[in-house]
């Protein structure tokens, strides 16, 4: 057969049927995203609550994503390398001071942006050393970091903030912003679109109109932090080199690539991203460091990048589904959570549906078609939520996504082991 | 082995008496945050340095409560300054209602006071209350006033009975001058998560979820995360109202024109006569109400912009001074 | 033929032996894990106190010499109860390699309603108590058993799932800590909490320190209990073997009988109801009520002493009295004009130096582990190769 | 195409590698002492030796990821000194790893590249080059290798074929392949063979470590034996029989063949009847298998790895879902538990044994509970009976000659022979009426792997039935009273070991006696 000479008798004896891969494909994510978004128009159409696809929900949405994707950003980064980041929230907490030090320091938003990542960076450091070097359990030292970070932001800001005019223990002065931009021309038209509750047509121009005017450049900035990611880590060879870290160290070492230089590389990265999350958290959604700023972000930048399987797009959707709920809850509360629970009901009855149909199983489609009729039920016979559930929309809205999405979470392989040269198994 | 008398377990001598010719050594023990939270704990910071600079003191002892402690440590806290000589000892806060009891059982010859509580009882202490709801009352008339929309909000930082104290007065001040105004109501967190004090970010989305449903006047009682609603005001040309100091002085100057008032609560002079009582000798224990009347609450006018309706206030506070009208300091 | 790869030099143990672990050291390595921490840690926080302007020396004398009174010496007893519960609780989770961040809505949900619960019956002393310790595991255990369901059932990462779960309690304890539920006013209180415990409720101290005038809270004998327990489960039954084994390697654990779901199941609900235990020490021994001030975060302090006492009951024991006794050195610090941030400071550089150095000796060891199998191994395998063939 | 380009042989009489002197010395043993080794241009090197003896060491030294305490390295003449596998990999040396050195989760192109990827502007990858290369490569070498699938969709004959692509991709010139054999059938090692022939004639260098002595007699042009860390013998194979090589190897004689003889009795232990299993997305993994196994039978199961062996263990431990039924002793134990299973006396010796048989981290006599654990001397009611257990982990290391210092040591510190051992001394005890033996003896040295036939035929004739799966057609033609093969999840044939020769069991294997 082949001239070469070097041919293996027969084609491989048995190969496995290889099962079939679920592709994210375009079509499939636009098709998917013109569902939800009908769905959102047609409820906010019957229950009246236009805040569900208002510009000023779409924008929130985006600034309270942001940090979270950061942040998740950053745990993907690492956990790629195969390092467990829990200590994200003590870098986020670095990045919140560092943003705002820097910015003050040196009159100029972008150097605090920059101090951010390098505050955040600065954390990762210390767990790269902590994880990579002394081969410390990673959880572990992310909580550490945790602690350190809150301790020592504290302690930075009684020595440098305390002593500033309109600074305090606990606050900075008011830091210099990153510049706001919009797309020319487009504010007014969509704004009069919007304003008319049209079926759809109002509904797009609120979320064109709250995604593409007012946005700070820091959150263009971090939104394109998302591609470049996948860019890298899928794209390039360093990125290769990096997952490879991840998936099985010793195999990259046996091709010579530096296993401790790309660990450390990915947890430096994470540090910086988490950094920037909490630089963006004092930089851009509030106009002064504040002690307590993060509130727990870090952590759920965490959730959103399991949720999202350990993948870029994947994360920025977790992130941007708690970022949307949140910012539901946080301007209408009663009025949009309440019609959040329409849509919930629709979802739940469209996967009994899809259970029954598709997946014949039967038992589950009962399951959750009783659900949906409960949350319809709930939603028929109240005209609110009591304030106090409210602001768990987001997180109660990511439990059910996930239960109801079929869970096929992957992990890198090598994600949390402990690796050494020469010894790895 | 350390000189601090503090770490010696016998009551020190000093501890049991009247103020000496030299001053009184003070002991101040804030809620979380401390000094320099530039919000409460700084209201008594200020109230004493003033007692400082005016009123002869010794020495003076300020401890910063934990994130998460329990009773018992802010029990340690305040025996340690009361058995480390300080006298009196000033506790911020409603939390440390309990402990400042128990212990100021055990120190009858220490005077103690606790700013926001009526709970703790005793011949030896002092209750520093505010009525919040009184000078809300007069912000949430000058937010129906202001408001050409019919339309205003209130961002509380955290849902406890204290903030919901500011929204009661805050919605019955409306409603006498407007009934028919819509009033916007969210809080930031939930107990025990207080970290709605401190997320300005969250503040501010509130805030512009009310300004773009079309309020035009929002009232915050949510610390630190007030500085969003600020922002949120100013971005959608709205009006603010700000908490606890004159805000349209503290707050960052880009957003000071937005703060049309603010709902002044004087700790820092309830800690200042408290001392200066003290100091005089003509201390009485037991409840002072910081409220109208007493000049314990109050609205700003820093910025000129409540002086066109300056009038109907004033009346409004007359009332409630007389006790014409009384505010109520529960949501219904 | 030369005899033994490592052979040439059996002279007995000589100390360059002793120093490459060729012998074993018995007890002394074992201590050697906790002095070089201590050492480690006492070096960076001095660092530390010295950068903020402190004396280390000095201030570390005042801590100890305030820590060892009898009354702070109680008050870091009495926390160290709840810490332990909670340590315990995350434990039992990491030993199967269950990530359970939710004990701390957890055991706030539970000390809760089991304050309400108990203010509301009155019962005789030892069955009011139960009583309560009842309502409270169960509730700990059944929202652990949400975040279990869901692992099991859905697949759900419980690290995620814990993280709401710890939200969607927070806003469940608030809208249950209201005067039409399960809250009562005080007059002239801005707190707000649960009808506080009648006598038959609240466990007796114990004046465990001499010259206190404080006891001991009486649940410190439970947070005891749960420990030999935590042991005795762990390392003496079945379960605990299976339990062991799972979180080991779970193909193995799956070979060998063990029903990996289920397990999952019973491990999130064990963990739960121990959380749920976490707060009773106070709520039994000290404030009587749920309030505002119920102390928050005890399930992510857990996290750090479990973690710091690597999973190991006496180990937590240690880390959980360390912690207690940082915090309750907070206010004399604050005494002597040193932040009290630095005792965050100080928690996170012990942390990080206590697994290091625990890391070091571990591998230290391992390789002296190494060598004494192959040393001991090289002594005879002639032999053994004709006892083969034989 | 550089491999064949390039390939003009090179016939002088420089060795391609010489290492001289190697020392390499772990903690407390000394892998490698003084080792020397001549590989000629263009020769089959084997390099064979007991399990532990330092094989993989001195490869890993010859490619970079571990340096040698002492001696010199020299490849085409020259002297080298590695620092890692990229300057061995820069000098065209080239290793296939004793085990996998594959990432999972990446694609066979992702694997292969790593390390040196062509790129586009230094920084991208440049995929669809990588793509063409590795067409290339796997066209003109017959590999059949797809660059787009996920490694963990493939079976463990395509994995071996990605390495080898690895090592190609790399343009080597020394091949080193560490036990390349150890899970292929005879004919993909048959195919293997042919390659490195034909890559020899190109005039690459192939050095080559198996434990399948006949395999190396058969292809090797020079044999270096390797005894606890030096060089013992190097030797023509020629002039040897594999026999003569396995004493050279341990040192002193080999136990002699058994005789055989039945111990098959009328009793049936287990019988299988109609099993089936499906993968979770439906497709059917076996199906409509049965057998009977009786009281004293080995009964081995002779199939290319991938064709459902795996899940008809799995299925009959109860670890997987099943339809059909499977009766022990006549009681249909279908739908116990994997533990139920276990406490009726079916024992278990696992194909991996690290994933499946031990608690790596855990000691000795942890070990020997392990699917145990609700049986004497293991356990009393609901607790553990340490001292029981340990008085029996001493009882199987005594008896199975487990080589050990003690009982506490984890059991990651034993060599996987020893590791094995104890496995099977595990198993056997609590007296089993059913054992079933997955590749009982893969990756163990030739004294380890008889004394493991010793007990299995031991246990046999005590009247065990077992259920034998191996890779190793010897072994299984050996042991086996019944044989028979499957295919594509179905049993296709039953042959009789003992007429059947391994080169027609192979066959058979492949579905090639099928279509005939
Ligand atoms: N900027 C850098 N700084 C430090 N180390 C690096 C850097 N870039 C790569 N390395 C590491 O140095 C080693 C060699 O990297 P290099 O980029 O030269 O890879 P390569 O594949 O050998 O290159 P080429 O494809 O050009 O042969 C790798 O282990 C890599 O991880
Ligand atoms: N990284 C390491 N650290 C410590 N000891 C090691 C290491 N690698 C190998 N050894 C030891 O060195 C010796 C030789 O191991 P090696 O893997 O070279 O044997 P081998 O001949 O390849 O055996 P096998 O036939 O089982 O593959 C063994 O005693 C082994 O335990
Ligand atoms: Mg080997
Ligand atoms: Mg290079």
């Amino acid at each position: 057969m082949s001239e070469g000479g070097l041919t293996l008798a027969k084609a491989p004896v048995v190969e496995p049927p290889r099962p079939r891969r679920f592709r994210v494909t375009w079509p499939v994510l636009l098709s998917a995203f013109g569902a939800l978004v009908v769905l959102l128009s047609a409820t906010r159409a019957v229950t009246g609550a236009a805040d569900l696809t208002s510009a000023g929900a779409i924008n929130a949405a985006v600034a309270l994503a942001v940090p979270i994707g950061l942040a998740g950003l950053g745990g993907l980064w690492s956990e790629r390398a195969g390092v467990v980041n829990i200590g994200l929230e003590g870098m986020m907490v670095m990045g919140t001071w560092c943003g705002a030090w820097g910015a003050l320091h040196f009159g100029n938003p972008w150097a605090g942006v920059l101090a951010g990542a390098i505050g955040g960076a600065l954390g990762g450091l210390l767990h790269a050393v902590a994880t990579v070097t002394f081969g410390v359990d990673h959880i572990i030292s992310g909580v550490a970091i945790n602690i350190l970070g809150v301790g020592v932001t504290e302690f930075l800001s009684k020595i440098t903030f305390a002593e500033m005019p309109g600074g305090g223990d606990s606050q900075s002065p008011p830091v210099p912003k990153p510049g706001i931009v919009s797309v020319p021309g487009i504010g007014d038209g969509l704004a009069a679109l919007e304003s008319g509750h049209w079926f759809l047509v109002s509904d797009l121009a609120g979320i064109v109109r709250g995604l593409l005017t007012n946005v700070s450049l820091f959150t263009v900035l971090a939104i394109a932090l998302v591609p470049l990611s996948y860019y890298v880590l899928w794209r390039t060879a360093f990125g290769l080199r990096l997952r490879s870290c991840g998936e099985r160290p010793v195999a990259a070492e046996s091709l010579g690539v530096n296993v401790y230089f790309h660990k450390y590389a990915a947890v430096l990265v994470s540090g910086a991203l988490a950094g920037l999350g909490g630089a963006f958290l004092s930089l851009v959604a509030a106009t002064a460091y504040r002690e307590g700023q993060t509130g727990g972000r870090g952590f759920i930048g965490l959730a959103a990048m399991i949720f999202g399987n350990w993948r870029p797009g994947g994360l920025a959707a977790g992130a941007t589904l708690f970022g949307y709920t949140d910012a539901l809850q946080l301007r209408r509360g009663g009025e949009s959570v309440h019609a959040l629970l329409l849509v919930v009901a629709i979802l739940v009855a469209a996967a009994a549906v899809y259970q029954l149909v598709a997946q014949r199983r039967t038992r589950a489609a009962v399951i959750s078609g009783i659900a949906a009729v409960a949350v319809f039920v709930v939603f028929a016979l109240t005209s609110t939520i009591p304030s106090e559930f409210t602001s768990v929309a987001p997180h109660v809205t990511t439990l059910l996504v996930l239960s109801l999405a079929a869970q096929r979470l992957r992990p890198p392989a090598a994600d949390g082991v402990p690796y050494r040269r020469g010894q790895a198994k | 082995g350390s000189e601090e008398p503090a770490t010696s377990a016998k009551p020190d001598a000093s501890a049991s008496g009247a103020p000496q010719e030299k001053g009184p050594k003070v002991g101040l023990a804030y809620d979380i945050g401390g000094r320099g939270d530039q919000s409460f704990n700084d209201a008594a910071a200020a109230g004493l340095d003033k007692a400082k600079t005016e009123l002869s003191l010794a020495d003076t002892k300020e401890l910063e409560a934990g994130s998460g402690e329990t009773e018992a440590a802010k029990e340690e806290r305040l025996r340690l300054l009361a058995q480390g000589g300080y006298n009196p000892v000033i506790a911020i806060g409603f939390a440390y209602s309990a402990s400042l009891k128990k212990v100021a059982a055990e120190f009858p010859n220490v005077q103690f006071a606790i700013v926001d509580d009526a709970a703790a009882t005793g011949p030896n202490i002092s209750n520093l209350l505010f009525a919040e709801q009184e000078g809300s009352y007069l912000v949430g008339a000058a937010a129906a006033l202001k408001s050409k929309k019919e339309h205003i909000g209130f961002v509380g930082g955290v849902q406890v009975p204290l903030i919901q104290k500011f929204q009661a007065g805050f919605y019955a001040g409306a409603k006498k001058i407007k009934p028919d105004v819509q009033i916007d109501v969210k809080y930031l967190t939930q107990p025990p998560d207080f970290t709605g004090f401190n997320d300005p970010a969250k503040g501010k989305t509130a805030a512009q979820g009310m300004f773009d449903a079309g309020a035009d006047v929002v009232y915050h009682a949510a610390g630190g995360s007030g500085g969003g609603v600020f922002e949120a005001a100013k971005s959608a040309k709205g009006l603010a109202i700000g908490v606890d100091s004159d805000q349209a002085k503290t707050a960052a100057p880009e957003v000071q024109g937005v703060i049309m008032t603010s709902m002044i609560k004087k700790v820092d002079v309830a800690v200042f006569d408290f001392l200066k009582g003290f100091t005089s000798n003509s201390l009485k224990p037991g409840t002072t109400v910081y409220d109208l009347k007493a000049g314990g609450v109050d609205y700003s006018t820093t910025g000129g912009q409540v002086d066109d309706i300056k009038a109907q206030l004033d009346e409004l506070k007359q009332k409630i001074v007389s006790g014409e009208i009384v505010v109520p300091d529960k949501t219904s | 033929m030369s005899d033994g790869t490592a052979g040439g030099r059996e002279a007995g143990s000589t100390f360059a032996d002793r120093l490459m672990g060729r012998v074993k050291l018995g007890g002394l390595l074992s201590l050697a894990a906790p002095v070089l921490a201590i050492v480690f840690a006492g070096l960076i926080t001095s660092v530390i106190l010295l950068v903020t302007g402190a004396p280390p020396i000095e201030t570390m004398g005042t801590m100890v010499d305030y820590g060892l009174q009898p009354r702070p010496l109680t008050l870091a007893l009495n926390l160290a109860s709840g810490y332990y519960l909670s340590a315990l609780a995350v434990a039992i989770g990491f030993r199967m390699n269950l990530f359970n961040i939710g004990v701390d809505g957890q055991y706030r949900l539970a000390a809760l309603i089991a304050a309400a619960v108990g203010g509301a019956i009155t019962l005789p002393a030892p069955l009011h108590v139960a009583a309560i310790l009842l309502v409270a595991v169960l509730v700990g255990a059944g929202w652990a058993s949400i975040a279990a369901v869901l692992k099991v059932r859905r697949g759900v990462s419980e690290v995620i799932s814990t993280i709401m779960l710890n939200a969607i309690a927070t806003a469940l304890g608030s809208w249950l800590l209201n005067k039409d539920r399960l809250a009562v006013e005080v007059a002239g209180s801005n707190n707000i909490g649960t009808q506080p415990l009648g006598p038959s409720a609240q466990v007796p101290g114990i004046p465990l320190i001499p010259g206190s005038p404080l006891k001991v809270d009486g649940l410190i004998i439970l947070a005891a209990v749960m420990g030999l327990l935590y042991y005795v489960v762990l390392n003496r039954t079945r379960f605990g073997f299976d339990l062991r084994a799972t979180g080991r390697s779970e193909p193995a654990a799956v070979a060998s009988g063990v029903n990996v779901k289920r397990m999952i199941f019973t491990t999130m609900i064990i963990s739960g109801a121990v959380a749920g235990l976490a707060g009773m020490p106070n709520l039994l021994g000290e404030s009587y009520s749920y309030s505002l001030n119920f102390p928050p975060g005890l399930g992510f302090t857990g996290i750090a002493i479990a973690l710091l006492g690597r999973n190991n009951p006496v180990g937590i024991a240690f880390g959980a009295a360390l912690w207690a006794f940082l915090d309750t050195s907070s206010n004399i610090l604050q005494i002597h004009d040193i932040s009290p941030e630095i005792v965050e400071i100080m928690k996170g550089t012990i942390v990080l130096s206590v697994i290091v150095a625990y890391e070091l000796v571990h591998r230290y060891r391992i390789s002296a582990g190494q060598r004494r199998v192959s040393k001991e191994l090289s002594g005879g395998p002639k032999v053994q190769a004709e006892g083969a063939s034989a | 195409m550089a491999i064949r380009t390039e390939g003009a042989v090179i016939s002088t009489s420089t060795p391609a590698v010489e290492l001289e002197g190697i020392t390499k010395r772990f903690p407390g043993v000394v892998a490698n002492r003084d080792i020397s080794l001549s590989v000629q241009q263009g020769h089959v090197h084997a390099v064979v030796g007991e399990n532990g003896a330092g094989k993989s060491t001195l490869m890993k030294i010859l490619y970079g990821m571990q340096r040698p305490d002492e001696g010199e390295i020299r490849v085409n003449g020259t002297g080298v000194t590695f620092k890692s596998p990229s300057d061995a990999i820069a000098v065209g040396i080239g290793m296939v790893h004793q085990h996998f050195m594959l990432a999972d989760n990446l694609t066979v192109l992702e694997n292969v590249i790593l390390g040196s990827e062509p790129r586009v502007g230094g920084i991208a990858i440049d995929f669809g080059a990588a793509r063409r290369r590795i067409r290339q490569i796997s066209d003109s070498y017959g590999l059949g290798v797809d660059p787009d699938a996920m490694i963990e969709d493939l079976g463990v004959g395509a994995r071996q074929r990605v390495e080898i692509l690895k090592v190609l991709y790399r343009g080597a010139r020394i091949l080193i392949l560490d036990e390349p054999t150890a899970v292929l059938v005879p004919q993909e090692v048959d195919e293997l063979f042919e390659n490195l022939r034909d890559l020899v004639r190109e005039g690459l260098t192939i050095i080559f470590i198996s434990h399948k002595l006949d395999e190396v007699l058969s292809v090797a042009d020079a044999v270096t034996v390797i005894r606890r860390g030096t060089t013992v013998a190097e030797v023509n194979p020629a002039d040897v029989t594999a026999r003569q090589l396995a004493e050279l190897m341990v040192g002193s004689e080999l136990p002699s063949p058994e005789t055989r003889e039945s111990t098959v009795t009328d009793e049936v232990a287990l019988s299988v009847r109609d099993l089936t299993v499906r993968a979770p997305d439906g497709r059917v993994l076996i199906e409509g298998i049965g057998f009977d196994i009786h009281k004293g039978e080995v009964l081995g199961i002779a199939g290319v790895e991938g064709n459902g062996q795996a899940e008809l263990v799995e299925a009959v431990m109860g670890m997987r879902q099943a339809e059909g039924e499977i009766l022990l002793g006549g009681q249909d134990i279908s739908t116990w538990t994997t533990l139920r299973r276990r406490e009726a006396g079916i024992g278990y010796i696992p194909e991996d044994r690290h994933r499946h048989g031990l608690l790596l981290e855990a000691p000795l006599w942890e070990n020997r509970i392990l699917g145990h654990q609700t049986r004497r001397p293991n356990a009393r009611g609901p607790w553990i009976d340490r001292a029981g257990a340990r008085a029996d982990t001493r009882r199987i290391v005594e008896q199975y000659d487990v080589r050990t210092p003690g009982i506490d040591v984890e059991a990651a510190s034993l060599s996987g022979g020893n590791q094995q051992k104890l496995i099977v001394g595990r198993e056997m005890s609590g007296e089993p009426v059913f054992l079933i033996a997955s590749h009982p003896t893969r990756g163990v040295d030739v004294g380890a792997q008889a004394a493991i036939w010793d007990h299995l035929r031991a246990a046999r004739a005590a009247g065990l039935a077992v259920l034998l799966i191996s890779a190793d057609l010897d072994e299984l033609i050996g042991l086996s009273d019944t044989l028979k093969v499957i295919l594509r999840g179905r049993l296709v044939a039953d042959v009789d070991p003992a007429t059947v020769t391994p080169e027609l069991l192979g066959s058979a294997m492949t579905g090639a006696g099928e279509a005939a």
